[in-house]
C-alpha cells in the first residue's frame, strides 16, 4: 500500500488533489482511499489530507502517520508545521517552492515551482493539479493519462482544460 | 452498474435517487450536509421527482418528515448529531405513528464541549425511540443499506423508521471506490410504498397521531416491540434478496475469523476495517482472534451474536459512545443478553483517531483484564 | 345567515360545554369542504377530539406535537402536492402557546417557504390545554395560574404578543383576525385564505368558558364584545393591503368586556382606565 | 387490538360518545317563536342543532349558547 499526505492551507485544495489522485488511480485499476484531516480550519489555516492506493482492496481507517509521499503544496507551511512528520527512510517528499529545496532533511526532497507554472498557465496560484503532474512523473504511482482525464471530469471546460495543461508541464519538468 | 470514487454521503444521496423518495425535507450540519447538498442538485437538475422541503431547523425536518410519511409517501431525511438532538422529540414520534422513514445519521459527537468529530453517542441517544437502527463500514455499505432500510421500514411486518447510521468524516468525507446499481434492478427490488395504514386522502379520511390513554397506549407500545422483532427476521430476508439482486452479502452482523476464535472483537461501524486488518495481523502472531461487527443494533441481533460467540472465551467489545456510569451501550447491551465473559473498551470518542495501538491495548487488556471498562488512549491529566 | 349543512367536526367531542374552540373549526370546516387535510397541533382541540378510538374529525387529520403545526402541515402539503393533489385544501389548527410561543419557528419556517396551505390560530389567550398559564397571547392584566394576582402583581403585566403582524411581516398573500362571534367574516376569511396561491394565516378570537371563568353559555357575547370594544379587531391583510373588515358602530367601554371575566375580575378602575388607553392607542393606530 | 400506529378509519365516530350525558341543563325551543335566524345552530359548538331546529339531546352538553344567542329568546334552559 501506497501512502501519501498532502499539506496545504484551507482554499488551496489539499482535499481536491487527495481526491483527485485517489481517482486516477482507481482509473489506472487500483483500490484507493481519501481523505482530509477532519478540523474547522478555515481559508489560510495549515490543512492535511491524505490518499492511500493498493493493489487490493483498503481496510485500515486511520490516519496517514508514517506517509510515503509527502506533498506540500506551500512552502510557506514548512515554518508552521513539520511536513517531515513520520517520514520513513525511503519516504519521499515534493514541495512547491520557487527556488531549490535547502534545507537539511534525511529524506529526498524534490522542488517544482508549481505557483510559477500556475501564475504563468493558469492566472492564478493554483498549484494542486499541478503538484500532482510533477508527482505522477518522479513517482510513477499514477499515471499522466489518468491524472489528466480526472482534473477533466473534476473541472468542467476551460478551467479543466488549462489545469490538465498546466499539470502535464509539470509532468514533464518531473 | 458503475463504479465511481466517492464519499459515503454522495453514496447515500446517490442510494436515496434510486429509491425515489417523493418528499425529502433536510436541514444542513456537518458532517451530513453533503448529502443534503447532493439531494437538492438532484431534485434541482430533476434526477428525482420530489418536493426538497428547506426547513428551518432539524426540529421541522423531523415534524415535515413526519407529516409527509403520515400522508403517505416515501420520505428520507438525514441529520447529525445536535441535529438528531432536536429531533429526538418528534424521531419517538415518527415511530409511533409507524412512518417507514428512512434517516442517514452522519455520526458525530454531542455537545458539550462542541465537537465536530466523529463518535456514535449521537445515535445512541435515540436507540429506546422505536427506530430501526443499522451502522455501517464504508461507502458502499451506506449505499446498500440505505436501499435495504427503505424496503425493510416499509415492510408490513415491520413499519418502523429506519437510521442508517454512517461514521461522521470517516465515511462522510472520505472517497473510496462505489459500485451504484441499475435504477431497473432497485425498482424490481424496492417496489412504491403502498400505505395502507396512514395517508391522508379525503376520500378516505382518517385521524392520524391521536391520542391513547391508559386503555390502548400499552398495546400500541407492545405493537412496536413486536414489530422490532419481527424486523430481525425482515432485515435477513431482505439482505438475503439484496445478495441474490446485486450481490453483496450482508446480515445482522457480520463475522470474521470468530469459528476457532478465543477473543472476539465486537464493534459497530467504520473501525471494523481496521479491526479486520488487525484481527490478521494477531493471527499471523498465532494469536486466535476474530471480528463480529453489529450492523443492527436495533433490533438487537442476540441470537444471531450468540450462535456466533458461542465458542469463544472472551468479548472485547469496542463503544463510540458511553452510558455514564455503567460503560458503552453496545457493552452493556451484550452484557446483558450474551452470557460470556465481556470487557468494554470506550474508543475514538470526538474524533480521536483509533489506531492499530490502541486496537492492541484493547486486545492486551481482554487477554489480561484490569477492569471490566477500559478507556482507551486516556491521556495522563 | 345560512350556512353549509354538512358538519365535519362530529359531535360526541370531549370539548367543555360552550367550547369557543370547537365552534371555530366547525365553522372553518364548513368554508373549506370536505376537500380539505387538517393539521392540529397538541393542545385543547387535539386532545377532545381524537381520543382513541374515537375521533370526531370527519375529514384526514394528523397530528404530530405542540410546537411542529408548520412543520407537520409543510410535510403534508408537500407530499400532497407531490401526488398531483393540488385541489386539496391544507389547513393546519394551533392554540395560542403552539402559535405565538413554541410553534413559532416551525410557523414561520412555513410561511416563508411559502407552502399552499391555511394556518388557524385559535386564541384563547393562554394555555388552557395544561390549565391555564399564560401564553404570549395572554392579554395585559389577565390572571392566569403561571400570572396569578398576588401582593406585587395584577395579573400578566405585559400586552398580547401581535401575531398577525408578525405573520404579515412575511409578506404572505394573506392575513386576517377573526372571531367566532361573527361567523359571516370568519367564514369569509376562510374561504379567502383557502383561494390563495400560498401561505394564510388566520388568528381567531376564541372566548374560553374554563380559562376565562364566565358562564358556558356566554362564549358567543364573550367575543362580541371583545370587537365592539375594540379590544379584538377585525382586519384583513390581502397582498399587502390593510382593511378593516367590521367596524363597531359605537365602541362600548372596555369594562363591559372585561368586568364578566374572572380572570379581570381583580383589576381596579386604574388597572380598566389603563386597558381603555391600550384599546384606544390600537383602535387609533387601525383606524378603527 | 389497537390499529397501527393508533390511525383511527372510521370518521366522526365520536358519535360513539353520547356526551347529552354530561347536560346539567336542557334546552328547550318554542318552535312558534323560533324567526329561523339559525343562531343555534350556527354557535352549538357541538353540532347538535340541525336544519330544522330540532335539538339532538344525545350529544347536546346543555353550554347553553344557543339559549343565549336567541333573538328572540325562544329557547329556555331548564334543569335535566
Amino acid at each position: 500500500m501506497i501512502e501519501i499526505r498532502f499539506h496545504g492551507r484551507g482554499g488551496q485544495g489539499s482535499v481536491t488533489a487527495a481526491e483527485i489522485l485517489a481517482k486516477a488511480a482507481f482509473k489506472d485499476g487500483k483500490y484507493v482511499q481519501a481523505f482530509p484531516f477532519f478540523g474547522v480550519e478555515r481559508r489560510g489555516a495549515p490543512v492535511m489530507a491524505f490518499t492511500r492506493i493498493d493493489d487490493k482492496p483498503i481496510d485500515i481507517r486511520y490516519q496517514i502517520y508514517t506517509p510515503d509521499y509527502v506533498l506540500v503544496l506551500d512552502d510557506g507551511l514548512m515554518n508552521v508545521i513539520d511536513v517531515f512528520s513520520g517520514a520513513k527512510e525511503n519516504t519521499e517528499v515534493i514541495i512547491n517552492i520557487a527556488e531549490e529545496f535547502k534545507g537539511k532533511v534525511d529524506v529526498p526532497v524534490h522542488s517544482i515551482d508549481a505557483t510559477g507554472i500556475a501564475l504563468d498557465m493558469l492566472g492564478r496560484n493554483i498549484v494542486n493539479t499541478i503538484i500532482l503532474g510533477y508527482f505522477a512523473k518522479k513517482t510513477q504511482v499514477v499515471s499522466i493519462d489518468s491524472l489528466i482525464e480526472v482534473i477533466k471530469e473534476t473541472f468542467p471546460g476551460k478551467v479543466g482544460e488549462l489545469n490538465a495543461e498546466a499539470t502535464k508541464k509539470a509532468y514533464e519538468m518531473g | 452498474m458503475k463504479k465511481e470514487v466517492m464519499t459515503a454521503n454522495k453514496a447515500v444521496a446517490e442510494a436515496v435517487k434510486l429509491c425515489k423518495p417523493q418528499v425529502i425535507p433536510v436541514y444542513p450540519i456537518t458532517p451530513q450536509t453533503t448529502i443534503s447538498e447532493y439531494l437538492a442538485q438532484f431534485v434541482a437538475d430533476e434526477e428525482i421527482d420530489a418536493k426538497y422541503v428547506k426547513v428551518e431547523s432539524e426540529h421541522s425536518a423531523m415534524s415535515a418528515a413526519v407529516g409527509a410519511s403520515g400522508a403517505g409517501v416515501r420520505v428520507f431525511t438525514a441529520t447529525s448529531s445536535q441535529g438528531l438532538m432536536l429531533m429526538h422529540e418528534i424521531i419517538f414520534a415518527a415511530a409511533g405513528m409507524r412512518t417507514p422513514i428512512v434517516l442517514a445519521d452522519a455520526n458525530r459527537a454531542i455537545s458539550s464541549p462542541l465537537n465536530i468529530w466523529n463518535d456514535q453517542q449521537d445515535s445512541i441517544a435515540q436507540r429506546d425511540s422505536g427506530w430501526l437502527q443499522i451502522y455501517v463500514e464504508n461507502a458502499q455499505e451506506a449505499l446498500d443499506t440505505t436501499i435495504m432500510a427503505f424496503k425493510i421500514s416499509e415492510n408490513e411486518k415491520v413499519l418502523l423508521p429506519s437510521m442508517v447510521c454512517l461514521d461522521g468524516f470517516i465515511l462522510t468525507h472520505t472517497v473510496e471506490p462505489v459500485e451504484i446499481p441499475e435504477q431497473s434492478k432497485v425498482d424490481e427490488f424496492l417496489p412504491p410504498y403502498n400505505p395502507k395504514h396512514s395517508y391522508l386522502d379525503p376520500n378516505e379520511p382518517m385521524s392520524v397521531g391521536t391520542l391513547a390513554d391508559p386503555d390502548y397506549y400499552l398495546e400500541a407500545r407492545h405493537s412496536m416491540q413486536v414489530a422490532m422483532e419481527n424486523s430481525l427476521e425482515v432485515i435477513e430476508e431482505t439482505c438475503k434478496e439484496f445478495a441474490e439482486k446485486f450481490g453483496r452479502e450482508y446480515g445482522l452482523v457480520d463475522p470474521y475469523k470468530c469459528e476457532d476464535a478465543d477473543i472476539i472483537f465486537v464493534a459497530m461501524g467504520s473501525v471494523c476495517s481496521t479491526l479486520r486488518v488487525m484481527v490478521d495481523e494477531l493471527r499471523a502472531k498465532g494469536e486466535k482472534v476474530g471480528l463480529l461487527k453489529v450492523r443492527a443494533y436495533r433490533p438487537f441481533p442476540v441470537k444471531a451474536i450468540d450462535e456466533i460467540v458461542k465458542n469463544c472465551e472472551k468479548l472485547a467489545v469496542i463503544d463510540k459512545n458511553v452510558t455514564f456510569g455503567i460503560g458503552g451501550a453496545l457493552f452493556t447491551d451484550i452484557k446483558a443478553k450474551i452470557h460470556k465473559d465481556a470487557y468494554g473498551f470506550i474508543v475514538g470518542l470526538g474524533g480521536r483517531d483509533i489506531t492499530p495501538e490502541s486496537i492492541l491495548e484493547v486486545y492486551e487488556k481482554t487477554k489480561n483484564p484490569e477492569k471490566e471498562v477500559t478507556w482507551i488512549g486516556l491521556k495522563e491529566e | 345567515m345560512k350556512i353549509p349543512e354538512e358538519e365535519l367536526l362530529a359531535p360526541g367531542h370531549r370539548g367543555c360545554a360552550g367550547c369557543g374552540a370547537s365552534i371555530g373549526v366547525r365553522l372553518a370546516l364548513k368554508a373549506l369542504g370536505k376537500n380539505t387535510v387538517a393539521i392540529s397541533a397538541t393542545g385543547c382541540l387535539e386532545v377532545m377530539t381524537t381520543p382513541y378510538p374515537e375521533t370526531a374529525w370527519e375529514i384526514p387529520w394528523i397530528h404530530v406535537a405542540f410546537e411542529n403545526a408548520g412543520a407537520v402541515a409543510s410535510g403534508v402539503e408537500s407530499a400532497l402536492r407531490i401526488q398531483g393533489k393540488d385541489d386539496v385544501n391544507v389547513v393546519a389548527f394551533g392554540g395560542d402557546g403552539g402559535t405565538v410561543d413554541i410553534g413559532l419557528q416551525s410557523l414561520s419556517g412555513a410561511m416563508e417557504r411559502g407552502h399552499n396551505f391555511t394556518y388557524i390560530c385559535y386564541d384563547n389567550e393562554a394555555y388552557m390545554n395544561t390549565g391555564i398559564q399564560r401564553s404570549g397571547a395572554t392579554p395585559y392584566g389577565a390572571s392566569t395560574t403561571t400570572s396569578p394576582v398576588g401582593k406585587d402583581s395584577f395579573g400578566e403585566n405585559k400586552p398580547k404578543k401581535n401575531m398577525p403582524m408578525i405573520m404579515a411581516a412575511h409578506g404572505i398573500p394573506y392575513v386576517a383576525t377573526a372571531s367566532i362571534s361573527y361567523p359571516e367574516d370568519f367564514m369569509k376569511k376562510v374561504k379567502k385564505a383557502a383561494e390563495v396561491d400560498g401561505p394564510a394565516y388566520i388568528h381567531l378570537n376564541q372566548p374560553c368558558t374554563t380559562g376565562w371563568g364566565y358562564p358556558s353559555s356566554k362564549t358567543i357575547e364573550m367575543g362580541r364584545l371583545a370587537v365592539e370594544t375594540g379590544s379584538w379587531i377585525l382586519y384583513e391583510i390581502e397582498n399587502g393591503e390593510f382593511n378593516v373588515t367590521y367596524r363597531p358602530s359605537e365602541r362600548k367601554p372596555v369594562s363591559e368586556y372585561l368586568k364578566p371575566q374572572k380572570r379581570f375580575r381583580h383589576l381596579t378602575e386604574d388597572h380598566i382606565e389603563e386597558i381603555q388607553k391600550l384599546v384606544d392607542s390600537q383602535c387609533e393606530e387601525l383606524g378603527l | 387490538m389497537v390499529s397501527l400506529g393508533c390511525v383511527i378509519k372510521t370518521p366522526g365516530n365520536s358519535r360513539n360518545n353520547k356526551t347529552g350525558s354530561w347536560r346539567t341543563f336542557k334546552p328547550i325551543l318554542d318552535k312558534e317563536k323560533c324567526v329561523d335566524c339559525d343562531n343555534c345552530i350556527i354557535f352549538c359548538p357541538d353540532s347538535s342543532v340541525n336544519k330544522d331546529h330540532d335539538i339532538d339531546y344525545d350529544y347536546c352538553k346543555g353550554c347553553g349558547i344557543c339559549s343565549n344567542e336567541c333573538p328572540v329568546n325562544a329557547i329556555e334552559m331548564i334543569k335535566e
